[in-house]
């Protein structure tokens, strides 16, 4: 799939052990995730993750539970490395853990247990057995805000994020530089919630960025975007020609949007997570274990994109947002990961 | 921002933001002051909003705008129910009522996610077809200037403070309330005057059940819009906190919410004036929950509860 | 016979106990009749069983000649029964009104209709002279006032029959005289009235017949005309009983309190002391006379250190101890038995031994290097419960379990064995039987003989004449007046009570 | 709360409640569809099934037992503390910092560094403690809007002060970890800690502190009368702010067992991790004494962490213990029912 590395087969032998040749028919590799505390269903990554393991599964004939692919949900921080342990006694050959919040565990985990393969989504984790799997959610936000610096017409645009972290700060860099690109007069305003949890002070915090004039709403901010969409949705109800708009994120956030015949959405960033991780799991069944590397899924990789619902936008946006994923493809523009 | 638009933004998401607070805190009054706290406002909040999005999802199709309404009345009924446990333990089984109210909290969160879980598959519920939306009051919201500030939100914020009144009246003016009151404050009198003390501590935990269904049907159907372990969360705690600081009176617990959910939009506008600009984050964030302890230390200061609260009665004992 | 009330053969157990063993009492129309008992004798358990509170195990109960069964107070309401209880039944944040027609509200739509509610009541309190302010906060007004509430309360439900627990006990003189008005007010209206009451005296004025009980058992039914004090002393008690306290002269030494120019504060922040000055020698038992509310509790809260003195000096043994805390005065060598037992005096959920040593447990030997040492602690706890005959079944026992009365003698046992050279009783013997009354006032009078000072304040006249060897009389603040018990009545102290010092003049209403 | 019951029913009142409440939740997997002796089997080999499993519950039952003492402490004398959470986090942020602020050796950093989160969370609890003591602020507001502070400000502290805008912290060094290579190994790689014996220690020295010093007497006659203690010379006030303030360290003790034990580290937290409100439950559970507490943090631990691995070995919820505990909570709290039916039992049986 993505055009990278060959080698790197560290200790990967048991990865495709009994399958042999027929790759067709049932392996017994066996694959795990561990969630963080958003659990499998949160509309998010840890969701996305899931779908990517679950399509894994059905494409090689595996099957639910100890004996193919499962999940682990953890319910609290501490949760981690039990979750992470409990799947390496398991014999699961190689352990997803889903988030940046299971970076610690995970490396030690890892440590502990060379024989098994981990997988490390989000953030990056030093180990011979880790594969790091970050996603370039700066060239992802870029795209949706040229969508954003289009669609204003107030040229002010607001960001909404849930806990201020670097991961969060990644989203509103590149979309504040996507914006930048295509409209230097507007002005984006970022706020967090301190919480992913707040979907009142989601509303609240939208409510004043419309109230002030801000017409784009981008949010990553898990639950507290559902406020976002709240009063977003309000404000459209209300009187359909005002322009009100959420960028979703993480996946396709247009169910979120429908309000009546009318959909707040203009556009969500996706993380392909599920691209993510099919590829890595296809790549350690066949004994082509990314061990100890970092692998960035971007546009190129297909692992970052713009959502496929795109009725909201206008074949003008469309043709720009072509252009600047082409560009950033090229190499030709490189998009800022930090604020500042 | 313009101070008005400001300000407009402000009133709009102090009351929006209030409004299950009122609900659930009333209900809270209305156990407390017949005798019986109850820390289990958070569960009843749960398995309100648990109820409500449910009904909503099930019954959209079929019941079409009217769904949320509807949803809202099986929410007060579902809390009602549900508090019936909490009345049976501290009221018919002398419980420790603190306890029983962790355990309503508890077996809420629980058994909610556990159902959601078993029905749909998933931690989380889908959006709800049919939600609240903000509704401009006819007449009133033509009023210049404090008409688009007071009278574009959401109904059942109007309905809060309505009810706080009707729940004042109620306890304060009618002889229902009168030994509602009584009971909190010396059951053993009461019941040597007739009244039975059982029966109005349950009628009032069921009541603090109902109140709390609906807050946290408004909740969901008006901010969330689905259901899933994260709904609620400390919304009921905070609810409680507007009973104490509002004195054990529903027109002071409704005070006490709405300057709870003005605290919290301060903070939050507040980030967008320069002036506050360079305050760290955390303090903002914070505001609201620094804002209410001055409050408290600053001009209210002690809170007498209803004598009897957390008591069992105990017929024939002192 | 027409008897209004029967009551026959009641029979009531408590887990473990039989309160009431085969109770006779029969009440006459028009008549006062007396119930007499020790405490725990079974006396409120019998009346509750009339008011519907309990339920009788054996017996029946006759109303105007009908059998009845009486499950609950609304039953006993409707029956003409009502019930002024012992401990005061009243809403202390309701008004008057709102306490007397709480369960009877009238109505107007839904609403309660106030104004007729507080019409009623003024008519029914002007009726029977009880002058009761409808629209007060029942905490707000005097324990006397909240008395007649209670009264009211009844007579607003169509009382024919009251029942009064004990309704003296927290009176002061010119109350009692009161309501011994109102009780002739209520006879003559044709009620009957059934009245407990430890103060023998009370009875012989008052009553007409007396029912004695002594440990769960009727002894006897009687007319009271013709019995004494003593007569009926014996019956109850089962002994002899001498009332005169036995008491040789007094032979005061150094002076060891000497309070001067005392202002003192109430919680409300008017001046409740002031400009008092007062002394207590050693070897003498000064009484402090006077009606409630003229500044006794905050005397006494400000020699205790409860409440900041405003200005003057307090000195014990020649210490000025106005600006001390409580536990330093403590250790200067004062000892205090509150007049709130309940409130003040003990911790009830601790066990009576750790209640023993509330103020000394972190001295030597009851703890060493701050542990505390059990083993001492109840060692001294039972040494107290043996010398002041407490009743409970052990040290270990919560002080919730105990009587009244044993809860007083586990008061006065601790802070006597302290041996401070002040001690302080205020309203010792409040609601206890004549025997219990008995035994504090020798122990007091031990206290004094063994050259200790003690500071009496009481409400009861009687027990201040007896007791004292010298009467300070309190009015509005300040001693007004220094008498001696040898040659003053209660009628020359219920003058100076009343604030007309030197001047006989006419203070019979308030 | 057992104290009118006697000593067998003290005993036999929990017990009999867990047995219910496994009970209700056997019957809660039966109408759901799902096989409770399966669930049951999966819920015991998660928690106690082998040397692993073992040693992670005894870590999750570390900070149980802290918070449960912390809460509890504070109901002794007569408080409700609802801010255990928020104490805990400060406990533990301000031990990971003074972990990895200084360079000392272990006999001395160690040390230090519980010592920090314990004054931590002293400090987070004085605040209510002292509102209440001198303005009668009703401490369950305070200790709510407490926690919610503790959040915001731990979330920046670690981002801003203790990290180089990191979402989490460095790991403390060796020198002030708790972290226990002889268990790891013992237990298979759990991360099991020697904070247990600290907790034990706690648990202890709560009942030492409580029953059988003198500062404990004071505390309980002021949590059972205020005025009664007034009387008796004792400081009512200080001892409002004293038992707050012990609390208060309990709760800071248990954070700093999870920022040098179980993780090592601070982090941005983006909710509560509950472990405070759980320690309410741990507390009622335990009567409120410290045998009660410890028993009652290890059968939430157990629960809790052989709730992990049910929906994996038998298909049912997590969420099913939760109703489990509730429902164990609520017959602990109906222990009149309980002491009713016994003593009926009883003479039924003679
Ligand atoms: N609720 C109760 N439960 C158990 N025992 C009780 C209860 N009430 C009273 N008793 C027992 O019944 C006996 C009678 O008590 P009661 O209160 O009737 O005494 P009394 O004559 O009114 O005493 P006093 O003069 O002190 O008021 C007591 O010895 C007591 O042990
Ligand atoms: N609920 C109860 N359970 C057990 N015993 C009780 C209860 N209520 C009262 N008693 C018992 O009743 C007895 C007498 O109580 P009572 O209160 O009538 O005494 P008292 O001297 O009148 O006290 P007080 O002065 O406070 O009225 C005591 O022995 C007490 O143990
Ligand atoms: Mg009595
Ligand atoms: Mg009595």
């Amino acid at each position: 799939a993505c055009g990278s590395d060959e080698e790197a087969d560290t200790g990967s032998d048991e990865g495709s052990t009994g399958g042999g040749e027929g790759t067709e028919e049932t392996s017994d590799f066996k694959v795990a995730m561990v969630t963080d505390t958003g659990g499998v269903d949160d509309k998010s990554f840890n969701q996305s993750a899931w779908e990517g393991l679950q399509q894994f599964g059905a494409d090689n004939g595996l099957e639910e539970g100890t004996d193919g692919y499962t999940y682990f949900q953890s319910n609290n921080d501490a949760d981690y490395v039990t979750n992470m342990n409990t799947a390496v006694r398991n014999d699961f050959d190689l352990v997803f853990g889903i988030g940046f919040l299971l970076n610690q565990a995970i490396t030690d985990v890892a440590s502990q247990n060379p024989d098994t393969n981990f997988a490390l989504v989000d953030d990056v984790s030093e180990g011979d057995n880790v594969a790091s799997i970050t996603f370039k959610e700066h060239e992802g936000s870029f795209l949706v805000g040229v969508a954003a610096g289009m669609a204003t017409e107030s040229d002010q645009i607001g960001f909404v994020g849930g806990v201020e972290s670097d991961l969060i700060n990644k989203f509103a860099a590149g979309f504040q530089a996507g914006v930048e690109a295509v409209n230097p007069d507007a002005d984006v305003q970022i706020e967090f919630a301190g919480d992913f949890n707040d979907a009142a002070g989601g509303q609240q915090i939208a409510a004043s960025m419309y109230g002030s004039g801000i017409d784009v709403i981008y949010h990553a901010a898990g639950g507290t975007g559902n406020g976002v969409f709240t009063e977003a949705k309000n404000l459209k109800q209300q009187d359909p020609d005002r322009q009100v708009w959420v960028i979703g994120v993480d996946r396709d956030q247009w169910e979120e949007g429908q309000v009546g015949d009318d959909n707040v959405t203009l556009t969500s960033m996706v993380k392909r997570v599920d691209v993510a991780v099919q590829d890595i799991s296809t790549r350690a069944m066949e004994g082509d274990f990314p061990g100890g590397e970092v692998i960035e899924y971007g546009i190129q990789e297909e692992g970052i994109a713009i959502a496929e619902s795109q009725d909201n936008l206008s074949q003008e946006i469309l043709d720009e947002i072509a252009n600047y994923k082409q560009q950033i493809v090229d190499g030709e523009i490189e998009v800022p990961s930090t604020l500042e | 921002m313009d101070v008005l638009t400001a300000f407009e933004i402000l009133v709009k998401s102090m009351l929006f933001a209030s409004a299950p607070l009122i609900f659930t805190a009333l209900g809270g009054v209305f156990s407390e002051r017949s005798g019986v706290v109850n820390i289990g406002l958070e569960g009843l909040m749960v398995i309100g909003a648990f109820a409500a999005v449910v009904f909503n999802i099930t019954f959209a199709s079929a019941l079409g705008g009217a769904t949320p309404w509807v949803a809202l009345l099986i929410a007060m009924i579902i809390g009602g129910l549900f508090s019936l446990l909490h009345a049976v333990a501290s009221v018919s089984f002398r419980a420790d009522q603190v306890v029983s109210g962790v355990a309503i909290n508890f077996l809420a969160l629980g058994l909610g996610v556990y159902l959601i879980k078993d029905w749909y598959g998933a931690g989380q519920t889908p959006k709800i077809p049919v939600p609240f939306y903000y509704e401009r009051i006819p007449l009133l919201y033509d009023i210049p200037i404090i008409g688009p500030i007071l009278f574009n939100n959401y109904l059942t914020s109007y309905l809060a403070i309505f009810v706080a009144i009707i729940a004042w009246f109620v306890l304060f003016k009618t002889p229902f309330g009168l030994r509602l009151r009584s009971v909190g404050e010396h059951p053993m009198a009461a019941d040597t005057m007739g009244i039975n003390v059982f029966k109005m501590r349950y009628i009032a935990v069921v009541l603090s059940g109902v109140f709390g269904g609906l807050g946290g049907g408004v909740y969901a159907q008006t901010i969330t819009q689905d259901f899933s372990a994260g709904t609620i969360t400390g919304q009921g705690f905070i609810a409680l906190a507007a009973v104490i600081f509002g004195k054990w009176h529903p027109l002071g617990a409704m005070g006490a919410a709405l300057f709870f959910g003005l605290a919290q939009s301060l903070a939050i506008i507040g980030s967008s004036f320069p002036l506050l600009a360079d305050v760290p984050n955390w303090i903002l964030l914070s505001a609201p929950y620094i804002l209410t302890i001055l409050a408290l230390a600053g001009f209210i200061g002690r809170a007498d509860a209803p004598k009897a609260n957390g008591q069992p009665y105990i017929k024939g004992s002192r | 016979m027409d008897y209004v009330i029967e009551m026959l053969d009641i029979r009531k157990e408590f887990p473990g106990i039989v309160a009431n063993d085969n109770i006779t009492l029969q009440l006459k129309k028009g008549e006062i009749h007396a119930l007499l008992g020790e405490n725990g004798a079974g006396k409120s358990t019998l009346m509750n069983v009339l008011f519907g509170l309990y339920q009788p195990e054996k017996g029946e109960i006759k109303v105007r000649g009908e059998k009845v069964k009486i499950t609950s107070p609304n039953v006993a309401n409707d029956l003409g029964i009502g019930m002024v209880h012992q401990h005061f039944m009243l809403v202390d944040t309701f008004t008057v009104t709102e306490n007397i027609v709480l369960g009877m509200e009238p109505k107007k739509g839904i609403n309660i209709d106030l104004k007729r509610a507080e019409r009623e009541v003024q008519e029914i309190s002007d009726r029977y002279g009880l002058k009761v302010d409808p629209k007060a906060r029942i905490a707000d007004i005097s324990v006397g006032m909240q008395q007649r509430v209670e009264i009211l309360k009844t007579l607003y439900r169509g009382a024919e029959i009251l029942i009064f627990d004990e309704p003296t006990a927290v009176l002061t003189p010119q109350e009692i005289k009161e309501l011994i008005q109102i009780f002739r007010t209520l006879i003559a209206e044709g009620k009957s009235i059934i009245l407990i009451t430890h103060k023998l005296k009370e009875i012989i004025e008052v009553c007409d017949r007396v029912t004695v009980i002594r440990k769960g058992v009727g002894i006897d039914t009687l007319d009271v005309e013709g019995t004494t004090p003593t007569q009926l002393a014996s019956l109850m008690v089962g002994r002899e009983v001498t009332f005169k306290t036995d008491k040789t002269d007094s032979n005061p030494k150094h002076s060891v309190l000497e309070i001067t120019k005392l202002n003192v504060k109430d919680s409300r922040g008017v001046n409740a002391v002031k400009d008092l000055d007062l002394s207590v020698r050693a070897g003498e038992i000064v009484g402090i006379a006077g009606v409630d509310g003229n500044g006794q509790s905050e005397l006494i809260e400000a020699i205790t250190g409860l409440r900041k003195v405003t200005s003057g000096k307090i000195e014990l043994n020649g210490k000025d101890l106005s600006s001390y805390k409580t536990r330093k005065i403590t250790e200067a060598g004062v000892g205090h038995i509150p007049q709130d037992r309940h409130k003040h005096g003990l911790v009830l959920d601790f066990p009576i031994g750790d209640n023993m040593v509330l103020q000394t447990y972190y001295h030597k030997p009851y703890s060493k290097y701050s542990l505390l040492n059990n083993k001492e602690i109840n060692k001294q706890a039972k040494k107290l419960i043996q010398e002041f005959d407490v009743r409970t079944p052990s040290e270990q026992t919560p002080a919730r379990a105990l009587s009244g009365g044993n809860q007083q003698k586990a008061i006065i046992g601790r802070e006597v064995d302290r041996d401070p050279d002040l001690l302080i009783a205020a309203q010792p013997t409040r609601g206890l039987d004549v025997g219990a009354i008995e035994f504090i006032h020798k122990r007091l009078i031990e206290q004094r003989d063994n050259g200790k000072a003690v500071l009496l304040v009481s409400f009861e006249l009687e027990e201040i004449i007896n007791v004292s060897d010298r009467i300070a009389v309190i009015y509005d603040g300040n001693i007004i007046e220094i008498v001696d018990p040898k040659t003053t009545t209660e009628q020359e102290l219920g003058l100076l009570m009343a604030g007309s010092k030197n001047k006989a003049g006419e203070t019979e209403n308030v | 709360m057992f104290n009118q019951f006697s000593r067998w029913q003290k005993i036999l009142i929990p017990v009999i409640s867990v047995i219910l409440g496994l009970i209700v939740g056997a019957i809660v997997m039966l109408v759901s569809g799902y096989n409770p002796i399966e669930g049951y089997t999966a819920l015991l080999s998660g928690s106690l099934g082998e040397g692993f499993y073992i040693g992670e519950t005894v870590r999750q039952i570390t900070p149980y037992i802290f918070a449960g003492l912390a809460v509890a402490f504070a109901f002794r004398t007569g408080l409700f503390n609802i801010g255990v959470e928020g104490q805990l986090l400060v406990g533990w942020v301000a031990s990971v910092w003074v972990g990895l602020a200084f360079d000392l050796p272990k006999v001395i950093h160690l040390p230090m560094a519980i010592l920090a989160g314990a004054v931590a969370g002293a400090l987070w609890a004085f605040i209510p403690g002292l509102l209440k003591a001198k303005l009668r602020v009703h401490e369950v507001i305070v200790t709510i809007m407490m926690n919610y502070i503790a959040l915001h400000l731990c979330n920046y502290l670690v981002r801003y002060v203790i990290s180089d805008e990191q979402n989490t912290t460095d790991r403390v060094p060796e020198s002030a970890s708790l972290k226990s290579p002889f268990f790891e190994t013992l237990t298979e790689f759990s991360t099991m800690h020697y904070g247990i014996f600290l907790a034990l220690a706690a648990a202890i020295i709560y009942f030492v502190v409580l029953e059988k010093t003198t500062t404990g007497f004071e505390l309980r006659s002021v949590g059972f009368n205020q005025h009664a203690s007034e009387y008796a010379g004792m400081n009512v006030n200080r001892n409002i702010i004293l038992s707050m303030v012990i609390s208060g360290a309990f709760a800071g003790l248990g954070g700093a067992m999870e920022g040098l034990g179980t993780f090592g580290y601070g982090f941005i937290h983006g909710a509560f991790s509950g472990v405070g409100f759980d320690g309410i439950a741990v507390a009622l559970l335990g009567g409120n004494v410290a045998s009660g507490i410890i028993l009652a943090a290890a059968l939430f631990g157990i629960l809790k962490q052989g709730a992990l691995i049910m929906p994996l070995q038998s298909g049912v919820p997590t969420e099913l213990v939760e109703i489990v505990i509730a429902i164990i909570i609520f017959f602990v709290a109906s222990s009149y029912i309980i002491a009713y039916l016994l003593q009926r039992l009883r003479k039924g049986a003679k």
